[in-house]
């Protein structure tokens, strides 16, 4: 019987072991969001807003204030793609890959974007200074191509145009 | 009501569970039957001994709709319905066996099987199985593509494995964790292809909230949730000849 | 991944371990079982099982089962193997040889509700025609006979009033000293689906177990009383009933004697029970006394489900009563999703409890003192039974101490690992002369017996089981018992063996003689059960196909009756010395002492006890998760390691007794039921204090066996 | 008065600057100039538009750059003066004037945040009337006017709401489908950020027919503007009585709240929505039961898209016989249509069904803005099928479209010049469907990756012949097998490419018999 460890908690995990997260900025959105019915995708969105992205280690901590289970909670961050896990580099650009932009040589935008940060679309640049992410229709349809950056838009894009924003979002890093 | 769960029977499968509702006749390939109303089109099948092949049905859990196999034609409805989803109504014209039927679940099959171990598919005798025998379809033509037959097996658990490899995706282990224990251990990761049945946050099944009921094992219909004692020799985790 | 083998055999059988008893198919592969499926036509669990019976079936194989018969002179002596004539022969002799030295009430019999009916009344025929006594006892003695005492006492029967399936019309659950999710899980998971069906649920227990918060089940009101303050409590609840007229007058009138009644009302109506007055003793918000006590009077449909936690306490009956009282005063039983309803731990106390394994009392709760009941046992037995009530397993103990009783026969059951005040026993037990213990493997009791007779398994022979609901379901042969008899086939020999011929081709005769003796079973035979899957008692000419939910229309007596339940406060005190109160309990994955679900897989999930203590109580006291910590109490000490756990309230601490050397029940106190003896397990004033990790630490247990080949 | 739009479209492409070079060139000048930030008028190759208000209307300029700026203060636009950046009297331009904006008659004019502009603009009238009615007769006036959902399913409105008025249940709930996912399409984001109060009348009307008492409104996580646009109008309608308890002083209450998408794009099918709103993963629900009968949180529901509702105030306040006069055979109304992808005059276009894809792509539209040949134009979002130039005299009618395996869908054009390969769109639309899958049905959770993968063996040149029948058996198993739209339609814009186009696969060119419906 292994001493030193205790042996494998009866099937509830106390503390799953996920790195350590701010706690308290999980338990002040789920305060403000406490009997809502349906809150758990709000209650997402405020978590990634504060941290940046939704650590694994408040899964527990948002399931018993939900009175779901973990795997329940885990199955919805799985499932929405705008739920991270890890956090993004500094800055987050998504550049449109649907119909209008292709359209108007989003395809050709988006690899310009993929060799000028050395990663491609879901990845983040060396430096952490950008994720690159895939998105389908910010709605700029009539300005294609789009791309979206921090959540501001910008429309007709053209591949110096990204350049220079490229540039300036990596210079103040 | 509880008179419901004493309906089930332990040599058939219904497909959907059991009902009480006043009675509703309809016939099935010409065969007429009478069932209890908020019954499935799949249940008054079974009971006119014509029953419709399934995978992800199964009456000791609400249907779900999702394999698509157990598709049917009513006189009078376009389309091809789900069996298992399709509530009975007085007067229904069921067909289970048309050659469109026929050709739609031959293509469900295929689809299957371009992600299931080509090794696994003789000598099993899993419900996929039955399928397989029923539907007369035992391989593809789709081809080398994308696939999960190298996730690793869980085997964590002391009594039972699984093996990603032969998951359909049926939810049928999800839902009863669900709806017979009421534990919620497990949910389906992920989505579209790459959706996986995983245990709380994606941990192996002895780390996780599961309580071991069994219930998951016994909902599974291809054995990719199975019981080590199965095994010859009884399981022995990562052991390369059981690789 | 090679393909499963797939069984080549099946027989329809029910679990031998929790009060549930649900049904499986037992499947076998070249004769050994290799799977257990739950039975979708079982009346119990509807083809839902749990880790242990589904899964944890293979120490019937394991290596240590004894599989031949063995006898000893001195318990110091080394077994010696010998064959079946010459061990009953042995034991018959030495049985007969302290009868005639120290008197007939000197030897005695005890049976256990891991057993089977029929080998149940035959364990109390043997006290009743081969010793011609009635020192006969059963394990219920020690978890629910204050369930026995307190129903009969109000209801007139002292079993469940509903079937199982009845919560699922429940509107309001009222959960009492019970954690169905992991001591009744099956019926756990159909409590689960009515509460998310919108059910409401209270639970009065010390611990926010996993039934007072889980996803998807939270209860509306969680009374965490301190531990021994329940009969207080429930007078309180009663209070607010009487007091705010929530009582349903019409059904008292019609059902019970409003005398009685309004002599109730005025005790429990007293201020000493109003919630103001409670809340503080019971460390509890007097608001939320209110709202259970308004929650469950509302209804319309309220259910009341009870476990150890009541009865194990030294107001255990009382308790009992409690519940009883505040069911009839609102009127909650005789109808769908009502009821009391005790979960029974093991898989036959129902069985044991009304089948005469009673020193007071032969099958069907009748008394032994009852010249005309006794004379309708003596005419189908053919001899004069003893008219004088015997010894409760606690007094047989206590003369073993005293000198004037030397001899027991004990079939399945380990009371030196699970009784009270071990070192009490441990002492009586090695002051007898000839212990015989009949068992599966050689148990903590079997250190101190002369004679040992290795019983089989619940795969190993024929039968029925009596769960927690009243069901009478069966227990099929599915493998040769490994040492060649049933234990049915041992008890009949040892009764050969003392003089009194007998003989039965199979258990089913033997339910057919229950039949002919006990009123609840008249119409029940292994015929109606095979053909109904299972039937409910009492299954008589009124009801012949069994009765799902009682008192529908009368109580036993006619009219319920209302009992006085006066608080007393149990004597077991904290005080500086000892400042924590130690309740102790079961987990999912292991069962009882742990016989069997020491020797499966199970200890993956728990491989020994353990102490939850809350995190201010450690702090203070510089304990860590996972540190070695002594327990100590005025009878005893014993150690264990620690776990920090939100689970239990400050001033609270927990542990559970499935493993041996966690001596959890050398601290346990002497104290008991005031009607039954039941110990008094769920209050013992304790101190908890860190230790070294003891240097020699004995294996918990062998590493279980290869799953079967 | 200047007014400069503030639509995201608008800002995405230097509204903002602009705005500033004139505030700043106004002070530089001394001149008192107040800028008004409106919606967009929706002609948004003409953004950066800004307009001035004169005797003869509003005078329009643009596209202006920050650095023109100063040119037109010289050439005092402030009164209308001539600039190479003149549009004359906005409302005279040909690609408004021949419009039908039933729906976006502010678009451009007012300030959406603006409540008394909002009324005085005709706007709260609809749901006034309707508050002096009976809910049923409310319910009768919407199905008199035959409007069908614009979200794409086209299912009578009217019919939707007698079901939920019909039920009886402790409490109703009004869904609002603003996840607006199709590529191409952008008028449930015109509505949200440009005239809210649009939307929420609507809104309440519905609420008030069918007795619901909380409405959400479901919008995706990439239009943050209209998020906070609607939060915005949801307050000022709170505090000014027409939402919350006892609207008005009646009887009647009703409020809602935003709830926003994350990056799923079959959360825009209700049953998926309505998980998605509940907490749960966006899965499909079969049917029945209906949400009309059990929907958000087990109670029925109504699910509308923003512009049906945005369309149910104008049929209040001018009556069901206005508004069913537009339009032909069972399409009555307008529909607003999205001009989008590679064409010269980008922008919204309401107009009464029955106006045909050329008019709309070559009058309204100048044809591509690469100034090549129109090649393909997909109609009705990623699972609408590709029309190629013989097309494009079908009219904008949902039974016609449908005779060609095609659909209107939420509106959405988009364009195509020659230097597409449907091969790719092809193998985009199924690589789409994969991406999007929910994964619950095998049709469309394995047949979307199976398809990517033939198309790009087709395209190879691998055993084309094999793998094309095998194809066109996957896609039968799609369209007629799926639970839902998403792997039910994805085929059709693969088939609409290799009937109309297969010579981008390297297929023999006579054309292949497409399966028509």
């Amino acid at each position: 019987m292994k001493d030193a460890v205790l042996p494998r908690p009866s099937r509830r995990r106390v503390e799953a072991d996920h790195p350590p997260y701010d706690v308290t900025a999980v338990a002040a959105v789920l305060e403000r969001w406490a009997g809502t019915p349906g809150n758990l995708l709000p209650v997402l969105h405020d978590v990634q807003a504060a941290l940046g992205h939704v650590p694994p280690g408040c899964v527990a901590q948002i399931a018993r204030a939900l009175n779901r289970s973990r795997a329940e909670v885990h199955g919805v961050i799985s499932f929405y793609h705008d739920f991270r896990r890890q956090p993004a580099g500094r800055h987050v650009l998504k550049v449109c890959q649907a119909e209008s932009c292709q359209a108007t040589g989003g395809r050709a935008l988006t690899a310009r974007l993929e060799q000028l940060l050395g990663c491609g679309l879901g990845e983040t640049s060396a430096d952490g200074a950008v994720t690159l992410e895939a998105v389908y229709c910010l709605g700029n349809c009539a300005c294609s191509p789009a791309m979206m950056l921090d959540g501001r838009l910008f429309g007709r894009v053209t591949e110096a145009a990204a350049e220079r924003l490229l540039a300036e979002a990596r210079q103040d890093a | 009501m509880w008179s419901e769960l004493r309906a089930l029977r332990e040599d058939v499968d219904y497909g959907t569970p059991p009902r009480d509702g006043e009675a509703v006749t309809l016939t099935v390939d010409g065969v007429p039957v009478t069932v209890a109303a908020g019954s499935s089109v799949m249940l008054a099948a079974a009971a006119a001994g014509r029953p419709v092949v399934k995978l992800c049905a199964t009456d000791m859990l609400e249907a779900f709709g999702s394999c698509r196999v157990c598709l049917v034609e009513i006189e009078g409805r376009r389309g091809f319905p789900a069996s298992c989803t399709t509530p009975v109504e007085p007067g229904m014209a069921v067909r289970t066996d048309t050659p469109r039927l026929a050709e739609l679940r031959a293509g469900v099959m295929e689809l299957y099987l371009s992600d299931f171990p080509a090794e696994d598919v003789l000598g099993g005798w899993s419900e996929l199985h039955e399928v397989i025998a029923t539907t007369g379809v035992s391989s593809h033509r789709y081809g080398p593509g994308e696939n999960h037959l190298a996730a690793p097996v869980d085997d964590s658990n002391p009594y039972f494995l699984f093996d990603p490899a032969k998951c359909i995706v049926c939810s049928r282990c999800v839902r009863a964790c669900e709806e017979v224990q009421g534990t919620f251990a497990l949910t389906i990761q992920g989505r579209g292809f790459e959706s996986k049945v995983v245990a709380s946050q994606g941990e192996p099944f002895l780390d996780s909230e599961c309580v071991s009921c069994g219930a998951c094992v016994q909902a599974c219909p291809t054995q990719s949730l199975v019981e080590k004692s199965l095994f010859e020799g009884g399981y022995r985790s990562a052991d390369p000849a059981q690789a | 991944m090679p393909i499963p083998r797939k069984p080549d055999g099946s027989v329809t059988t029910t679990c031998a371990y929790c009060g549930v008893g649900c049904g499986f198919r037992a499947e076998t592969l070249e004769g050994r079982v290799v799977r257990m499926i739950p039975w979708k036509e079982g009346k119990a669990n509807h083809g839902h099982s749990c880790v242990k019976g589904r899964f944890a079936f293979d120490y019937y194989l394991h290596p240590d089962r004894v599989r031949a018969p063995m006898i000893r002179a001195s318990i110091h002596d080394p077994w010696r193997e010998v064959s079946w004539d010459e061990a009953i022969t042995h034991a018959a002799a030495e049985l007969q040889r302290i009868q005639a030295a120290h008197g007939r009430g000197s030897v005695g019999a005890v049976s256990s509700s891991r057993c089977t009916n029929e080998e149940i009344f035959l364990m109390q025929k043997f006290a009743r025609v081969a010793l011609r006594n009635n020192n006969i006892d059963n394990c219920s003695r020690i978890c629910h006979s204050p369930t026995q005492f307190g129903l009969s006492a109000t209801l007139g029967a002292g079993a469940a009033s509903q079937h199982f399936d009845s919560i699922l019309q429940a509107d309001v659950i009222l959960v009492v000293g019970a954690n169905p999710t992991e001591g009744h899980p099956v019926f756990g998971s159909m409590m689960k689906r009515r509460i998310r069906e919108g059910a409401r649920l209270i639970v009065i227990d010390p611990r926010r177990t996993e039934t007072v918060d889980s996803p998807h089940c939270r209860a509306d009101v969680h009374l965490a009383l301190r531990p021994g303050t329940n009969v207080l409590v429930l007078d309180s609840i009663a209070h607010v009933v009487v007091c705010e007229k929530l009582y349903h007058e019409a059904f008292i009138r019609e059902r019970c004697h409003w005398h009685e009644f309004e002599q109730w009302m005025a005790l429990v109506g007293d201020a000493r029970y109003s919630p103001e007055a409670v809340g503080p003793e019971a460390s509890l918000d007097p608001e939320d006394i209110r709202r259970a006590a308004r929650l469950y009077a509302a209804g319309p449909r309220s259910t009341i489900y009870y476990g150890l936690g009541v009865t194990e306490h030294s107001q255990g009956s009382t308790g009992v009563m409690c519940l009883g009282n505040l069911a009839l005063a609102c009127g909650m039983l005789g109808r769908e999703g009502v009821g009391v309803n005790p979960l029974r731990g093991q898989g036959n106390v129902q069985g044991g409890s009304c089948l005469g394994s009673w020193p007071h009392m032969f099958s069907g709760y009748r008394f032994v003192t009852d010249d005309a009941v006794r004379a309708s046992f003596e005419h189908d037995w053919g001899l004069s039974l003893d008219p004088e009530p015997g010894l409760r397993l606690p007094n047989m103990f206590d003369a073993a101490l005293a000198g004037s009783f030397k001899g027991m026969y004990i079939q399945g059951e380990d009371p030196v690992q699970s009784d009270p005040n071990q070192n009490h026993i441990m002492a009586a037990m090695a002051n007898m002369e000839c212990v015989i213990v009949q068992d599966l493997f050689l148990t903590e009791t079997a250190k101190f017996a002369h004679v040992f007779l290795p019983g089989s398994s619940s795969l190993e022979k024929n039968g029925t089981f009596t769960n927690a609901e009243r069901r009478v379901s069966m227990v099929r042969k599915v493998a040769q018992p490994l040492a060649g008899l049933e234990d049915w086939q041992i008890t009949v020999r040892m009764i050969n063996a003392m003089g009194y011929p007998l003989h039965y081709d199979h258990p089913s005769q033997v339910l057919d003689e229950i039949a002919r003796l006990s009123p609840a079973y008249q119409g029940m035979s292994f015929a109606l059960i095979e053909r109904l899957g299972s039937v409910q008692w009492p299954c008589n000419p009124e009801a012949p196909q069994g009765t799902e939910v009682l008192h529908t229309k009368a109580f036993p007596r006619g009219r319920a009756n209302f009992m006085l339940t006066g608080y007393v406060a149990t004597t077991e005190r904290a005080d500086e010395r000892y400042p924590l109160l130690l309740t102790t309990g079961r987990i999912l994955s292991q069962y009882n002492v742990g016989t069997q679900t020491r020797r499966t897989g199970n200890v993956a999930w728990c491989g020994e006890d353990l102490l939850e203590i809350h995190q201010a109580d450690a702090h203070t006291r510089g304990i860590g998760e996972g540190d070695w910590v002594s327990v100590s109490s005025r009878y005893g000490a014993t150690r264990l390691r620690a776990r920090i756990s939100e689970r239990v309230s400050p001033g609270v601490v927990y542990t559970t007794f499935h493993f041996a050397q966690t001596k959890a029940n050398a601290i346990t106190s002497d104290l008991s039921d005031w009607a039954t003896n039941c110990p008094e397990y769920k209050v013992t004033a304790v101190e908890v204090a860190r230790v070294q990790a003891p240097v020699v630490t004995e294996p918990a247990v062998r590493e279980p066996a290869e799953a079967p080949a | 008065m200047v007014c400069v739009p503030r639509d995201s479209t608008a800002l995405s492409v230097g509204a903002d600057a602009v705005a500033a070079a004139i505030a700043a060139e106004a002070v530089r000048r001394g001149l008192p100039v107040e800028i008004k930030r409106t919606s967009s008028r929706g002609l948004f190759w003409l953004e950066p538009l800004v307009e001035v208000p004169t005797a003869a209307g509003a005078v329009g300029y643009g596209p202006v750059e920050p650095e023109e700026v100063p040119g037109l203060f010289e050439a005092g636009f402030l009164q209308g003066g001539r600039h190479s950046r003149s549009l004359g009297p906005v409302a005279q331009i040909p690609f408004l004037a021949r419009q039908e904006r039933l729906i976006f008659g502010r678009a451009g004019v007012t300030d959406p945040q603006s409540l008394a502009e909002y009324q005085a603009h005709g706007g709260l009238a609809g749901l006034r009337r309707a508050l002096s009615m009976a809910p049923a007769a409310v319910v009768d006036e919407v199905h008199a006017s035959g409007l069908r959902g614009r979200g794409g399913a086209a299912f009578p409105t009217g019919i939707k709401w007698r079901t939920v008025a019909g039920a009886q249940a402790p409490c109703k709930y009004v869904a609002v489908n603003a996840d607006e996912g199709d590529s191409g399409t952008y008028s449930d984001r015109m509505v949200m950020e440009g005239d809210p109060f649009l939307l929420l009348e609507g809104m309440a009307i519905a609420a008030y027919a069918t007795g619901a008492s909380h409405g959400y409104i479901y919008v995706r996580s990439e239009y943050p503007h209209a998020v906070a646009a609607l939060e915005a109008a949801l307050a000022t309608l709170r505090a000014a009585g027409w939402y919350g308890a006892r609207v008005q002083g009646s009887d009647f209450s009703f409020d809602a709240e935003v709830r926003v998408g994350a990056g799923a794009y079959i959360c825009g099918e209700e049953t998926a929505m309505i998980e998605s709103i509940e907490g749960k993963r966006g899965m499909i629900r079969y049917k029945p039961p209906l949400p009309a009968l059990k929907g958000l949180f087990g109670m029925p529901t109504v699910v509308n898209n923003v512009v049906s509702l945005a369309s149910v105030p104008a049929i209040l306040d001018r009556g069901a016989q206005f508004y069913a006069d537009y339009g032909m055979g069972r399409s009555r109304g307008t529909l607003p249509i999205q001009l989008a992808g590679n064409v010269k005059r980008a922008g919204l276009v309401e107009k009464a069904f029955g106006v045909t894809l050329r008019e709309l792509i070559e009058d309204f539209g100048g044809g591509t803005r690469s100034g090549r040949p129109v090649r393909a134009v997909q109609v009705g979002g990623p699972l609408g099928a590709y029309f190629d130039a013989s097309l494009l005299d079908l009219p904008l009618d949902y039974e016609a479209l449908a005779q060609h395996k095609g659909m209107a869908g939420h509106g959405g054009i988009v364009v195509f010049d020659d230097t597409v390969d449907m091969a790719e769109q092809a193998r985009y639309a199924m690589a789409f469907c994969a991406i999007e899958s929910c994964g619950k049905c095998t049709p469309c959770r394995v047949g979307s990756t199976r398809g990517r993968e033939l198309i790009e063996r087709i395209v190879r040149g691998e055993r084309p012949r094999e793998n094309h029948a095998q194809l066109l058996k996957l896609c039968d198993v799609m369209e007629n097998a799926s639970l839902c739209a998403l792997g039910g339609m994805a085929p059709w814009p693969v088939l609409s490419a290799l009937k109309y186009f297969p010579e981008d696969f390297g297929l023999p060119s006579e054309r292949q018999p497409a399966h028509v419906v």
